[in-house]
């Protein structure tokens, strides 16, 4: 009986691994297809690969640099994220303070405007500031829009870890502050990693602020890939070999710290 | 400045005599050289932004000449359409100046200069040190085309980068198969062949429709996007109707956007998806040029600087060597095509106007012009159009007569709500949400409380 | 070793204020870069500032732009209530079959690391590259999906889903369900695994079955974690903007125009600021007025009840 | 090193008070144990040394020094806690060297140090251990020698042994008694449970809601509680405590009457179950009352009475109890010299 279970349980998930992969392997496929492939009535699963889609967009097209600045943004934007919002959501877990769960909640809120609308009043500030056309700007905007989900996320794991840890590391002759640099971050690695896997992808994905603040010589993939819509047609083989590109090391990424990722997704509120 | 003389003179010259006239200046003044204009900019870098159009890439590899002979370097951003006109609005308000010239659909003309953002390029043409001689475009450039996307309320903006219209494409292989003609002419009673109003180019479409075949009619571009809006002009203009009744893009006058020719234009318009492949409402200019490559199309209306890969590219095109090319059909208006231009144009904020204006005057040139129309541009050069080169181009006759027949449209500051108010009412059509009757009603009394007291609606709504 | 050293002023004040310097550059960060904006947002909805249009200057009108929004704007009543549909529905779904394939791992899978990652992998596509390559799958001609649907006649040979008006909130809520599904699979794995055991022993002694160990036990267990994903997914299904807009740009006619779309064509394609700002506003304002009775209503109890135990 | 808490009150933000007006000193070398129900306040005032927690008012000095706005770490107090706490991402070596290095001390003298007090405690074999890998005794020596590796002047120890079995306590216990002895510091120990109070410490002081009830040496607490609830709390089976009346020179509270030496009045009169003696009906003063319960803890026997007053009574003792059975009637003296006495309305001593 619990074996029939658990086949028609693996079927499922079977199912549902080929929905959720089909599209990609379809992308993977089609950034080796020539036009002629892509644009074919029949759905092409077999064909002379091409190997002309990526030089034609990473080298003829320039889209290299992209990559690195990608990684830039989002590196930069994660750590700032993890930097800034992991001691506030420790102080959130520890702390007992007037208006604390307002403040929380307000960390939140910050995530509810649709970035449509800041867009334009942050490209004003940030002109005005004179950081437009920098790299810094769109940190700053990514870091804004991820710090919700990281003292979000943070507080609970921090709130999983027994206070009397950070108390041992007090009477061990720690200042709070290094009680919490030195013992807790530490502790909370796998959750601060799983943390910031979800940063890396949210800001390594996002488009509009990166299209709005960035410097054309410093704008990230995402923001490369609408050019490739062109009045003479989507250029629908490089489209892919970008799409296939930006995904790649994020999966590559995810499986290295998946251990961690599942683990650090466990919030304290689960274990009561 | 553009007296009556010079009017003359541009009417009676031909591209050929100007270019003649301009190799003897040359030996006469000789004063003047770009090496020497450009001596106070050198080591300067001016930097402009546009849509990755060919031409855009073209000149992108033109720019290093430039360089080599003035010292001053262009850098060039390219984005999608949209994404362009973004980036400029954002850059123009802020009043930062990090472009030197931009490029920019003539539709925004408007917009620019009632807020100030951009220079009349009188200034730089009048003054000696930059002013080329040789460079006249009162006499060089095709004058409805330049008004039409360069000025606004009669003073000149900039320059033409490229000058878009629409034509009719077919499928000769298909037009001219006897066995078609044959057929056709036993059903409809006359003879097959590329349509030249719009109840031949409705049945041709109705004739090649076989969906057992994968062969559709025509395509039109539905999905709900500025292609759609586009598309639509052509039907519209050819149709004798139009958004505003004025004369220039500059003007605000009465909207008769919802005329009776405007109605029956776009119900033609909306009858012609019978013909259209079933996705034709999640079309825009990509997916048709992609069915049009795949040969699952038998005519439709389509901008000329896209001809290139259908008609000459062979690693992108299945249908090379079969294709021709006409003006617009025929309609109560005549024929009509709308024309898209993308102009030159130097922001007010611009920290190296002068150097941006010699770049955007050389780039004017014959030579540069003409390398750019090969390499997939639409020139505002009759001189180019008629160098043997781009004769040898399939369509050049069909672009050239096309030009001929463009028709203005709306430059005013409200250009864009205009369109994106189009654009919605005529989707909502196709998608059966409302009549054309309806959907134009509404656009008009829109487009009438956007642009407020000067545009009352002709044809009142209830 | 052992003597009691006299810390200085400012060593006694480092340790007693830490909360604050932990706590303030996040607070600070979020108040400069994020709230500045937003009140320049509040303030430019109360004047009629236009970056096309020269005579809209930027006058204080008061409240003038939210009448007009609310009386007279029915395209955007139209993406609102359609906006609440599409967050309603694709969430809802999104979570059931999120649950369900937690559950399912969590229960059968023992090596779970690989199969997760997988799963993940539509989460990690950028949004802007979810709408191009469905766009590409549902293309009408050569769309591999339009294909295969037409192939098992879920779709007829002479239609098109995109083309469809009654079929395209239907696949973009399917393609938001896609993409968004293993998030929802992820946190209540992680949910699901940090689990204790004891409570469900408990159970089993007290002899319920596993339907009233699902709904007594494991239900108000995860509460806070449900809470947390229906939250996040909520607000960003309520912003969602670069597939739609790319896969439809909002039509059919008006079909699937939801409230960003529509935010972003006041915004970028008429730069009717003012007016684009009112209506940022009042997005703004109800995803906070839905967010803060959901979270008061099921975070915050959650919580409570986690201090009380 | 004295330790001296002055009026210290403790007020939580929910407004409960954990401590009030705490006075309470001690001297260097003594076993101190903070002994109370749970809610009593003994964690909050080692706390409140350990500088964990800040006091709402009065202060807190050691070695004549006001500490009560120091930080923890410059107070040389080690601590360990019930949980252990220790850091599970560390080996056992570096739990224990943690305070060291914090300390800069150098590598060499660590090394020592963290063996010393390894062997002290008998972990020397586990050091490379992770604390995951550890029994719930040797994770307890750990965070002991942790506590005391860098030779604080006071180590805290806040329910150190809770988590343990019967067994297992009890031998640390002993262990603690040993290392007291022999490192001659300054402990202070909270526990709720009175016979590890009894055994341990050189001063019990006795915490009930808040307030300091009792601060003395284990046997005076013993032979003298000084009120009522010290009485109760002290000592198993808990003193018999009975409430009655003193009319000439007997007092009398349902089936009890016994003479004593006190003035007509009601009073509460208390007598340890060992102390009650088994006796002939005929001896002047007994009293029979009927067997309730009979329980044999061997080798003591427990006789549990049904008092008609209420109040039930309980003897312990190691007479041969065998032919008494349940049910039965005993008679029972209370000896004179046994007794306590309690104000009825206040439950303080009276002698």
């Amino acid at each position: 009986m619990s074996k029939s279970w658990k086949i028609l349980a693996f079927g499922i998930l079977a199912c549902v691994l080929v929905i959720a992969l089909t599209p990609y392997v379809w992308i993977l496929l089609t950034s080796f297809k020539g036009r002629l492939d892509i644009l074919s009535p029949q759905p092409t699963w077999f064909f002379t690969p091409t190997f002309a889609n990526y030089p034609a967009v990473f080298i003829d097209k320039e889209y290299l640099p992209l990559v690195f600045n990608s990684l830039i943004i989002a590196c930069g934007s994660t750590a700032l994220s993890i930097m800034i919002g992991a001691p506030a959501a420790y102080v959130f877990a520890r702390t007992d303070f007037a208006g604390k769960e307002d403040l929380f909640f307000f960390f939140l809120t910050t995530r509810m405007a649709p970035p449509i609308s800041i867009a334009v009043p942050l490209f004003l500030f940030f002109t005005t500031l004179g950081l437009t056309d920098t790299i810094y700007a769109v940190v700053i905007a990514h870091t804004t829009f991820n710090l919700s989900l990281v003292v979000w996320m943070m507080r609970g794991f921090f709130a999983e870890i027994p206070k009397e840890i950070d108390e041992a590391a007090m009477m061990d002759g720690r200042s709070k502050l290094g009680a919490f640099v030195r013992v807790i971050v530490p502790l909370a690695a796998p959750g601060l990693a799983a943390t910031a896997v979800l940063c890396f992808i949210m800001s390594w994905n996002e488009f509009l602020y990166a299209f709005i603040l960035v410097a054309f010589e410093g704008r990230p993939l995402t923001v490369g890939i609408p050019g490739l819509i062109t009045p003479h047609g989507t250029l629908w083989g490089q489209v892919a070999a970008v799409a296939v590109v930006a995904t790649l090391p994020i999966i590559v990424f995810t499986f290295l710290v998946q251990k961690h990722l599942v683990r650090g997704l466990t919030f304290g509120a689960v274990k009561g | 400045m553009y007296g009556n003389g010079s009017r003359l003179r541009m009417l009676i010259a031909t591209s050929l005599l100007a270019t003649s006239a301009a190799l003897v200046l040359v030996g006469e003044a000789g004063a003047w050289s770009l090496e020497e204009a450009a001596a106070p900019y050198k080591g300067t870098t001016i930097r402009t932004i546009g849509e990755a159009l060919p031409p855009l890439e073209a000149m992108k590899k033109l720019a290093p000449e430039f360089e080599k002979r003035t010292g001053i370097t262009v850098e060039i951003e390219m984005y999608e359409a949209s994404e362009t006109a973004s980036k400029v609005m954002l850059d123009l308000n802020s009043k930062r100046g990090r472009y030197d010239f931009i490029l920019q659909q003539h539709r925004n003309v408007g917009k620019f200069v009632t807020n100030g953002h951009v220079e009349p390029i009188e200034q730089f043409m009048t003054s000696a040190e930059l002013r080329d001689p040789e460079f006249k475009p009162e006499e060089q450039l095709y004058q409805g085309l330049w008004k039409e996307i360069s000025w606004y309320d009669g003073k000149a903006y900039g320059f033409p980068f490229t000058a878009l219209t629409m034509y009719e494409w077919y499928r000769a292989d298909l037009l001219s198969d006897p066995k078609e003609q044959e057929g056709f002419k036993a059903k409809y009673g006359y003879d097959l062949g590329p349509a030249q109003d719009w109840k031949q180019y409705r049945d041709i479409a109705e004739w090649f429709t076989r969906p057992d075949q994968g062969l559709y009619g025509t395509a039109i571009q539905g999905k709900r996007h500025e292609a759609l809006w586009y598309e639509w002009l052509n039907f519209l203009y050819s149709f004798g109707g139009d958004m505003l009744e004025v004369k220039t893009g500059s003007e605000c006058g009465p909207v008769i956007v919802n005329s009776p020719q405007a109605i029956a234009a776009t119900e033609y318009y909306k009858s012609l998806m019978a013909f259209s492949p079933p996705d034709t409402l999640n079309y825009f200019w990509d997916d048709v040029m992609a069915l049009m490559q795949q040969g699952k199309v038998a005519e439709l209306i389509m901008w000329n600087d896209a001809t290139y890969a259908v008609a000459v590219d062979e690693n992108v095109s299945t249908v090379v060597g079969k294709m021709g090319f006409d003006i617009v059909p025929q309609g109560e208006g005549g024929k009509v095509a709308q024309v898209e231009g993308w102009s030159y144009l130097i922001p007010t904020a611009a920290k190296n106007k002068e150097a941006a204006y010699l770049f955007i005057q050389w780039m004017m040139e014959y030579d540069q012009q003409l390398e750019q129309h090969l390499n997939g541009g639409a020139t505002p050069r009759p001189d180019v159009y008629a160098s043997a080169e781009v004769q040898k181009l399939p369509y050049a006759k069909a672009s050239m007569a096309s030009n001929e027949v463009a028709k203005p449209k709306p430059t005013i500051p409200q250009s864009s709500e205009m369109t994106d108010i189009l654009v919605r009412e005529i989707s909502s059509y196709l998608a059966d949400e409302k009549t054309a009757k309806e959907a134009l009603d509404e656009s008009a009394k829109e487009i009438s409380a956007v642009l407020g007291s000067c545009a009352p609606m002709k044809y009142p709504v209830q | 070793m052992t003597t009691t050293a006299q810390p200085s002023r400012g060593q006694i004040l480092l340790d007693r204020g830490a909360s604050l310097p932990l706590i303030l550059p996040a607070t600070l960060l979020v108040l400069v870069f994020l709230v500045g904006p937003f009140y320049y947002m509040a303030y430019t909805a109360m004047t009629d500032l236009s970056f096309a249009n020269p005579d809209q200057n930027g006058a204080f009108i008061g409240f003038d732009n939210f009448r007009k929004l609310v009386r007279e704007d029915t395209i955007f009543w139209g993406s609102f209530w359609r906006t609440i549909r599409f967050v309603a529905i694709a969430v809802s779904i999104e979570f059931v079959i999120g649950f369900a394939l937690a559950w399912l791992i969590w229960r059968y899978v023992e090596r779970q690391r690989l199969l997760t990652t997988l799963l993940l992998v539509p989460m990690m596509l950028a949004p802007v590259a979810v709408g191009l390559i469905w766009r590409l799958l549902l293309q009408g001609d050569f769309g591999m999906a339009t294909h295969y649907l037409r192939a098992v006649g879920l779709l007829s040979q002479s239609s098109a889903v995109f083309s469809t008006p009654s079929l395209v909130m239907p696949t973009i809520i399917a393609i938001d369900v896609w993409q968004w599904t293993p998030f929802v699979t992820l946190i209540i794995l992680a949910g699901l695994m940090s689990m204790p055991r004891s409570p469900f022993e408990a159970a089993t002694m007290d002899g319920a079955g596993p339907w009233r160990q699902f709904f007594d036990i494991m239900l108000p267990l995860l509460r806070p974690i449900i809470a947390l994903v229906l939250l996040l997914r909520g607000i960003d299904a309520f912003k969602e903007f670069d597939k739609v807009f790319i896969m439809t740009g909002g039509g059919p006619g008006t079909v699937s125009e939801l409230l960003s779309i529509y935010a972003y064509r006041v915004n970028f394609k008429t730069w009717n600021l003012g007016y684009g700002a009112a209506v940022s506003f009042m997005v703004y304002l109800v995803v906070l007025i839905l967010c803060s009775v959901f979270y008061k209503a099921v975070y915050w109890k959650s919580a409570d009840q986690r201090a009380q135990a | 090193m004295a330790v001296s808490f002055k009026q210290v009150t403790k007020r939580f933000a929910d407004g409960t008070v954990a401590l009030d007006h705490l006075d309470l000193d001690f001297e260097l070398g003594e076993f101190v144990v903070l002994l109370g129900p749970s809610g009593s306040g003994k964690t909050t005032a080692c706390r409140l040394l350990a500088g964990l927690e800040q006091p709402s008012s009065g202060r807190i000095e050691i070695d004549g020094k006001d500490v009560t706005n120091v930080p923890p770490r410059f107070r040389g107090i080690g601590m360990v806690f019930q949980n252990y706490a220790l850091y599970s991402h560390k080996s056992v070596f570096e739990n224990i060297a943690y305070p060291l290095r914090i300390r800069k001390v150098p590598a060499a003298d660590i090394e020592r140090s963290v063996r010393d007090v390894a062997d002290l405690l008998r972990i020397g074999d586990y050091l490379k251990r992770k604390p995951a890998q550890l029994s719930g005794g040797q994770a307890q020596r750990v965070a002991v020698a942790r506590a005391l590796v860098w030779e604080p002047a006071i180590c805290l120890m806040d329910e150190p042994l809770s988590n343990l079995d019967a067994l297992l306590r009890l031998h640390m216990r002993t262990e603690l008694n040993r290392l007291h002895r022999k490192l001659d510091k300054t402990f202070v120990f909270v526990t709720h449970d009175q016979e590890e109070a009894m055994t341990l410490a050189t001063r019990i002081a006795v915490l009930k809601d808040g307030r300091l009830v009792q601060f003395d040496e284990p046997k005076t607490i013993y032979r003298k509680p000084a009120n009522r609830f010290v009485a109760e709390f002290m000592g198993r089976p808990a003193m018999n405590t009975i409430d009655g009346m003193v009319e000439g020179g007997v007092f009398r509270a349902g089936a009890v009457a016994c003479p004593v030496d006190r003035s007509d009045g009601p009073v509460t009169l208390g007598i340890r179950p060992e102390q009650i003696e088994l006796a002939a009906a005929s001896t002047p003063g007994a009293m029979t009352l009927t067997v309730d319960v009979k329980e044999a803890v061997e080798p003591d026997t427990l006789l549990i009475f049904q008092n008609s007053g209420g109040n039930a009574i309980t003897l312990r003792t190691q007479a041969n109890c065998d032919a008494i059975e349940a049910g039965q009637p005993v008679s029972l003296a209370f000896p004179k010299s046994a007794l306590h006495y309690f104000d009825a309305r206040t439950g303080q001593r009276v002698e």
